[in-house]
């Protein structure tokens, strides 16, 4: 590598889905405020460019190049063969290769904490899920939201739904929003997004209706002030961050997966939801948050046996 | 499509199109000064970037390739007087029969076979199947159209969604190993397209990194075939005849719809080979949404090649330039997407396409005032 | 006079006191030097023409002598590049349809101008609405028409859907269009070319009636028996240009003619006696029905022997196309056989199967089916031999081998320019022909069936494709030939069929007298056959 | 089926199908003229961008959608010109303003929001919600008729805009004398000609119509039904009102049919996920690909048969 310096490429939905690929923007722009070095970077406009991308920004000579979302892993795979001295470094998939470092989450612990805050502020009993694409990684998300809820109260019911089954499930609101109504008419009262872009369309839905939403990835409790009950923030931009300032000297090969103990997922708190969350839901959290960390509670993890324990 | 017969050819075939592109430039000029960006420097990105290194010439082939395939698969269903605008679903569940043959046949075969023999021929069975199959999605259209007389425009519309639909089941939940994240086939090892890097290292050279595989002569072993075939066959002479006047055609005893349904399954077939271009090449896999449009843009280098192999080949490397110059453009400057590219091919596909008469009267007084 | 009627504010009444007045003597309408080019045609050269109030007056001439444009220049569809257009004495600009219908000019075209999924009511109505909704036009409309009705036996439902009606009544409701929209002027263009005998006979009933009530008519028509029946004057058009005008009571048909067709019109071919062989082609209780299925050809038996031309007059319309179909293989019969050379042509023998047999067939439709316009010379010249071994093995088509064979053809034929690789369309109509006759006589066929086989053609290639056509039959070669012209039957063919309404009248020597083959051709007589 | 998600269904199915409305009855106007519009996609997402951008700009819908109707008739004159007055191929002339609305609005909604072709999220004030008229609250609670006035009645201004389009469009058509005229000029314009009425101009007129209808549906898509554009929007519901249109065989009423038919599905689609019938899973795709499959079988005439105006898709000349 000349020092291009870092590159990323960022997944359908783009960089500015409020969400997953937002958050990773935001971390590589912290980067370039903190450092002044520019990086390179390119959103993906269809499942087939992703290679091309990848391959792009190795040749120009950029290292390391972030990838952003499992779905590049394949692509990340093959350019990284063929560029053994360029660093890479993708987000929630695992890349077996000496020159790639994979970044993953435990989604389904930060799920869990926000699935116990939507069954505390649930009034019906009743609580929504909606996915973005229906992949293992997205039931992750789901199984340890349901985890989370049924932890609570085991009795309480989640509605689950897949926007579908294509890229474009991740940039898709308005089918999202309907989704969430029709899981509104089933009883939710709280719905949960892990949707990407699609997400701000069930936020719509429940901020209209009055009811509350937690969103994904990013802190979106601003996009709805007092609708948004929390979001299960992945700290996508710290791994990002970390990784970029890291650069080629100090880039580590290899799978590190991030939960709440290494902060990587956690439940965001700020102004725009603290009236929303009571003292009580608030304690609740945090105990089962420190007991998560200190391995008392485990959370089951849906892609280490594509199962979920519960419903 | 009718072109006039009535200015010299050269202008029709030459002048024409390059009139027509040079105005879609200059609107699509317009809309990088309106987003605020040069206008000047985006042009020169937009071909500097592509013309003036080796990989992005193989990147232009690399796109050209398809666009071969799809602006073949048009203009052999104009010249049977047929608009197909069918070839994005054609290419899509070509899919089907490219990947299926590799992911099954390729690992009994190479279990029997030397590799050096078992790829070569699944990769042939692979070739068949993805023309069959996407032939046979022109079939269908073609066979309403000669014996039902449901409009094949309209058909090929419907079957392009059908298309999506059937293809996002059956990658879902057929060709998806199960706990995989990415929707998409397993790798198709046992039948693979190197790319010409792969190539070059076998020979010690260091070549650019590229999608470009050697299918690119076989698109232009298909542009040929279908020169010949057209102009140099019985079965060209009567796709020709149907298309300039079924009348005629009945009356010298060729069948309509026999020569429509043949000519959609050719049609159908060119497009597949896209399939077989694109899964067993660059991404090695049957994944969603591979054809990128490339049935789309197919309209518009048929349009600008003017039905011809000849300039069907040019055009599409005209579309290859812009589709690689476009990619090099949002690397560069950052308020420019890649759509920008699918502006200028709309353009084009307006101005060589529904206004193509429009210059005709001032190019007719012109060049009958020289004669 | 004109002005005086200005001046009286044109009322009805004294408007038609006026034309009745003055009928034969101030024209209704005057066309001055009017000039019509469409591209390279020139379509309309200089052409005046002056029509009387309260006449009917007739125009006649060839396909495509400028008829139709002169009207539709008068009825406001075309510009004039040039000229000017006089009512009633007066320069008026008309530029559109609008303008005409306003200037109480009416026009019955020859293909209708009629919404087909419309009501009577709603095509009569339409541009004359009176108003943004159309319930008051319709009532309206509604009442006149059973005034029209009553007043000139115009007869029509006015619920019935257009499309469903047939042509006679079609046209009825093209002319009711144009009186409520109140012509004073009625053009009619070839309004008998669709027309049955009896229908014809009750139109011109109407027209007389019209013309007495003061309207003035323009009568466009091929069929010299019509001017003679009911126009008052005539004028002959030819190549664009008038030619020559007469008053009806003092000309006859021959002078017409030599007028329309600038010369003496009955050709006379050198032949022999035939001296006929066997049959080649048998047809047998022929019938083909159309899609209303209403038999088009309709049980017709005849046969063709080699050597001997046998030809089949009769008013284009009454089945001859179809029945060239069916024998050509291009249409499959509904009943009855076609045998040729001993073998029944079935269901399954396409045209390229009975060509291969050797049947060739010089088409009607010269432009539509006989060649492609957009191919080469050469290309055209193949149609139909497309798959003959000679042009090429297998499914390959060998260029030169093309191209060679149609020099030769047209070496042969003399056609001009000999350029094989010119366009087709770049022909003039005559050589077009030329390659057409060449090509299917060249194919060596042992019946040759010709359709129209000089329509639009020069005198000078007439007579070359009538020797031709007298040469093979020499050769032993069985002809059936099609033409409305029927001094061309009667020169070239050694018997005559005539068909009207899809049947065959009789068979006549080519030596029987015009007036009974007139008669036949307009279905009278079917008993003394 | 559960029972209870029946009346949100409905109301889902009325929301589906209101853009389809719109564009069916955009498309129906244009194709009676005799002018073919598979352009109604593309028409229909540069609305869409249109009204958003202009409503976050000007905060108010109305503006947005003022902007919207303004833009799409920019490019129905586009589409006009090159099948009207151009006589060019009019399938090519709407497939150049697909591919054009699907690059322009990214590439302008890119550079000006930066933020990967969505527009900025519109607050209440700025978007169409639905339509609060007094004891609206009180009635949507009421046992009984509560849920039924909700499936009708809690649906934005332009929803009722779109279901009182198709009567307005029957009658139009039927009774007035532009419709009258408009139906002429699709079937048989050289009558139209004679009649002295201008071809060109009713055609036009046409255009502008479907239009302003697509104007409509694309606001309907970006401020109403969601508060921002994102790209490819319209996902489809241009081509699948065209369907609707075909299904419909060029009717109005027929149209509103095959678009709540539609609009159906596409809801069904949505809340049935892993819908079973007879013990065997239905794929959503089954759904997204219905109308489609329906509407060809039609067409083949298997069932039924569907006639385009006569002179649809050709351009009038009066040279021959
Ligand atoms: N709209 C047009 N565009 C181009 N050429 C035309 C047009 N109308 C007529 N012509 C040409 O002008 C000439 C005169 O045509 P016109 O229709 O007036 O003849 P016509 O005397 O009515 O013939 P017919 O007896 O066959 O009706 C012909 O050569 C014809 O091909
Ligand atoms: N559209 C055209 N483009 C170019 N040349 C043409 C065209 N039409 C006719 N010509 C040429 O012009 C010449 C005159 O054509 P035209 O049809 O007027 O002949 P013509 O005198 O009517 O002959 P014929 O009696 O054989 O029909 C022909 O030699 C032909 O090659
Ligand atoms: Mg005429
Ligand atoms: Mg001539």
């Amino acid at each position: 590598a000349d020092g291009k310096g870092p590159a990323i490429v960022f997944d359908i939905g783009g960089k500015f889905d409020k969400s997953f690929n937002e958050s990773m923007f935001n971390g590589a722009e912290k980067f370039k405020k903190e450092s002044g070095t520019d990086y390179g970077q390119f959103e993906i406009a269809n499942e087939a460019q992703r290679e091309q991308a990848i391959r792009n920004f190795a040749d120009k000579g950029y290292s390391p190049i972030i990838a952003a979302g499992f779905a590049q892993a394949d692509a990340v795979t093959k350019v990284a063969k063929d560029f053994p001295g360029t660093k890479f470094a993708i987000v929630d998939a695992v890349v077996d290769l000496p020159n790639v470092e994979s970044i993953v989450f435990k989604e389904q612990e930060g799920s869990y904490l926000v699935g116990m805050m939507a069954a505390k502020a649930s009034k019906t009993g009743t609580v929504g899920f909606v996915g973005g694409m229906d992949i293992p990684l997205i039931r992750r998300f789901g199984c340890g939201y349901v985890q989370g809820v049924k932890a609570v109260n085991k009795d309480d019911k989640v509605s689950q739904n897949m926007v579908g089954d294509t890229g474009a499930a991740w940039n898709d609101p308005v089918k999202a929003g309907e989704i969430t109504k029709g899981q509104m008419a089933k009883g939710a009262d709280v719905v949960y997004a892990a949707a990407g872009g699609s997400g701000l369309g069930v936020l719509q839905a429940m901020a209209d209706a009055k009811k509350l939403s937690i969103g994904v990835d990013a802190n979106q409790n601003y996009v709805h002030p007092g609708s948004v009950l929390t979001s299960m923030v992945k700290h996508v931009d710290v791994a990002v961050y970390n990784t970029m300032k890291a650069g080629d000297a100090g880039f580590q090969p290899g799978v590190h997966a991030l939960g709440l103990k290494e902060g990587g997922v956690d439940y965001a708190m700020d102004d725009n939801n603290k009236a929303l969350v009571s003292d009580d839901m608030k304690k609740a959290v945090e105990t089962a948050k420190a007991d998560i960390i200190s391995g008392k509670t485990e959370v089951h993890d849906y892609m280490a046996d594509s199962k979920c324990p519960v419903e | 499509m009718s072109t006039r017969s009535d200015l010299p050819a050269w202008v029709d075939i030459g002048l024409i199109p390059a009139l027509n592109l040079v105005i879609a430039f200059i609107m699509a000029g317009l809309v990088v000064l309106i987003i605020g960006e040069n206008p000047i420097k985006a042009l020169a990105i937009l071909l500097g970037e592509p013309l003036f290194s080796l990989q992005g010439w193989c990147n232009i082939l690399y796109y050209a390739t398809n666009f071969i395939f799809t602006g073949l698969c048009v203009s052999v269903a104009f010249h049977a007087g047929l608009f197909n605008i069918g070839g994005e679903g054609q290419a899509y569940v070509a899919g089907l029969g490219a990947a299926t043959p590799g992911l099954i046949l390729g690992g009994a075969l190479a279990s029997i076979l030397p590799n050096a023999l078992s790829q070569p021929i699944t990769l042939l069975i692979c070739l068949i199947g993805s023309f069959i199959v996407g032939g046979l999605w022109g079939l269908f259209p073609g066979y309403l159209q000669a014996k039902r007389g449901s409009h094949i425009v309209i058909t090929t519309i419907m079957l392009n969604f059908i298309a999506a639909s059937l293809m996002q089941y059956m990658i879902n939940r057929v060709y998806r190993p199960t706990g995989n994240q990415a929707v998409e086939s397993r790798a198709i090892n046992d039948a693979y397209i190197w790319n010409l890097r792969e190539i070059g290292n076998l020979f010690g050279a260091k070549l650019p990194s590229t999608p470009l595989t050697p299918v690119i002569f076989i698109a232009l072993l298909a542009a040929f075939a279908v020169w010949y075939l057209l102009w140099r066959t019985k079965l060209g002479y009567e796709i020709r005849t149907v298309g300039a006047n079924q009348e005629a055609a009945i009356y010298a005893g060729i069948s309509p719809p026999r020569i429509i349904m043949i000519t959609m399954m050719i049609s159908g077939g060119v497009a597949g080979l896209l399939a077989f271009h694109e899964v067993l090449g660059p991404q090695h896999k049957l994944l969603l949404e591979y054809v990128q449009g490339a049935g789309f843009v197919g309209i518009a280098v048929a349009l600008m090649g003017r039905s011809h192999p000849v300039g069907i080949v040019l055009a599409a490397l005209l579309f290859g330039l812009l589709s690689e110059g476009g990619t090099q453009l949002s690397f560069e400057i950052q308020s420019i997407s890649k759509d920008l590219v699918v502006v200028i091919q709309g353009l084009v596909v307006l101005f060589m396409g529904a206004l193509e008469q429009a210059f005709h009267p001032l190019l007719q007084k012109f060049f009958r005032q020289e004669s | 006079m004109a002005r005086v009627a200005g001046i009286f504010g044109g009322g009805v009444f004294i408007l038609s006191h006026l034309t009745a007045l003055n009928r034969g003597m101030t024209p209704a309408i005057e066309l001055i030097n009017i000039d019509k080019r469409f591209g390279a045609v020139h379509a309309n050269n200089n052409v005046s023409i002056a029509i009387a109030a309260g006449t009917i007056h007739g125009i006649i001439g060839e396909n495509g002598a400028g008829k139709s444009t002169l009207m539709s220049i008068l009825f406001g569809f075309y510009q004039a590049d040039k000229g000017e257009c006089r009512l009633r004495g007066k320069p008026e600009k008309i530029k559109s349809s609008t303008d005409a219908i306003a200037l109480g000019i009416g026009m019955v075209h020859q293909h209708f101008m009629l919404v087909e999924p419309f009501t009577v009511l709603e095509n009569i109505i339409l541009g004359a609405e009176g108003g943004a909704l159309i319930g008051p036009a319709l009532d309206k409309a509604r009442a006149a028409l059973k005034h029209l009705a009553d007043e000139y036996e115009l007869d029509v439902d006015p619920d019935a859907i257009v499309g469903e009606l047939p042509v006679g009544l079609q046209q009825r409701v093209e002319i009711l269009k144009a009186l409520y929209k109140g012509a004073e002027v009625l053009i009619l263009d070839e309004p008998t070319g669709v027309l049955t005998p009896a229908e014809a006979d009750h139109l011109f009933r109407i027209l007389k009636q019209l013309r007495d009530q003061g309207k003035t008519i323009i009568l466009i028509t091929h069929k010299l028996r019509e001017i003679m029946a009911i126009t008052d004057r005539v004028s002959v058009m030819r190549r664009g240009e008038v030619v020559a005008e007469f008053d009806t009571s003092k000309t006859n048909v021959g002078e017409l003619a030599e007028a329309m067709v600038g010369r003496r019109v009955l050709l006379r071919v050198e032949k022999t006696r035939a001296k006929p062989g066997n049959v080649v082609l048998d047809v047998r209780h022929l019938t083909w029905r159309d899609k209303k299925n209403i038999a088009r050809v309709d049980d017709v038996s005849f046969n063709v022997r080699k050597g001997e031309i046998v030809g089949i007059a009769g008013v284009s319309g009454n089945g001859q196309s179809e029945l060239l179909d069916v024998i050509t293989g291009i249409a499959k019969a509904s009943s009855g056989e076609v045998i040729f050379k001993d073998q029944p042509v079935g269901i399954k023998d396409s045209p390229a199967e009975l060509r291969k047999r050797g049947l060739a067939h010089v088409p009607e439709d010269r432009h539509h089916r006989g060649l492609i316009s957009t191919f080469t010379a050469a290309e055209s010249a193949i149609l139909g031999y497309q798959s003959n071994p000679a042009l090429g093995k297998g499914f390959r088509l060998n260029r030169d081998a093309v191209v060679a064979q149609s020099l030769k053809q047209m070496q042969e034929f003399d056609v001009r320019p000999a350029d094989p690789h010119l366009k087709s369309a770049k022909f003039s109509g005559g050589n077009q022909q030329k390659i057409i006759l060449a090509r299917e006589i060249g194919s060596n066929p042992d019946l040759l069936i010709v359709g129209q086989p000089t329509r639009g053609v020069d005198i000078g290639a007439i007579e070359f494709i009538h020797r031709r056509l007298i040469e093979l039959r020499d050769q032993g070669k069985a002809i059936l030939l099609v033409s409305v012209e029927l001094d061309e039957i009667r020169s070239l063919s050694d018997r005559i069929l005539v068909m009207f309404a899809g049947r065959v009248m009789g068979e006549r020597p080519p030596s029987a007298d015009e007036r009974e083959l007139g008669l036949l051709m307009a279905g009278v007589g079917k008993e003394a056959a | 089926m559960e029972f209870a998600l029946l009346p949100e269904i409905l109301s889902s199915t009325v929301r589906m199908s209101v853009p389809l409305i719109l564009a069916c009855i955009a498309g129906l106007w244009s194709e009676r003229s005799g002018v073919v519009d598979i352009g109604l996609e593309g028409k229909m997402l540069v609305g869409a961008f249109s009204a958003a951008a202009a409503a976050s700009y000007f905060h108010s819908p109305w503006i947005g959608l003022l902007l919207a109707i303004l833009v799409c008739i920019m490019f129905s004159l586009v589409h006009g010109y090159a099948s009207i007055t151009q006589r060019g191929n009019q399938v090519v002339s709407g497939v150049a303003i697909n591919m054009l609305a699907a690059g322009l609005t990214v590439v302008i909604g890119n550079s000006w929001y930066k933020q990967g072709g969505r527009t900025p999220q519109l607050d209440d004030a700025s978007r169409f919600l639905p339509i609060n008229f007094p004891g609206r609250d009180a009635l949507f609670e009421m046992d009984g008729v509560g849920p039924i006035a909700k499936i009708f009645l809690d649906h934005s201004v332009l929803a009722f805009i779109a279901f009182a389009l198709v009567p307005l469009s029957a009658w139009a058509l039927a009774k007035t004398r532009f419709g009258l005229r408009l139906r002429a000029v699709g079937e048989n314009p050289q009558a139209v000609d004679t009649a002295g009425i201008s071809v060109a101009r009713l055609r036009y007129q046409a255009v502008i119509i479907a239009g302003v209808l697509c104007g409509i549906a694309g606001a309907y898509l970006s401020t109403a039904l969601q508060t921002s554009f994102v790209r490819d929007m319209s996902a489809g519901r241009g081509f699948l009102a065209l369907t609707a249109l075909i299904f419909a065989n060029w009717r109005a009423w027929p149209a509103l049919g095959a678009c709540l038919l539609f609009g159906f599905l596409q809801a069904v689609a949505n809340f049935m996920q892993g819908f079973h019938l007879f013990g065997v899973e239905i794929p959503v795709q089954v759904f997204n690909a219905l109308p489609y499959i329906m509407t060809i079988v039609l067409l083949a005439g298997f069932i039924g048969k569907s006639v385009p105006p006569k002179a649809s898709g050709t351009p009038y000349s009066k040279d021959r």
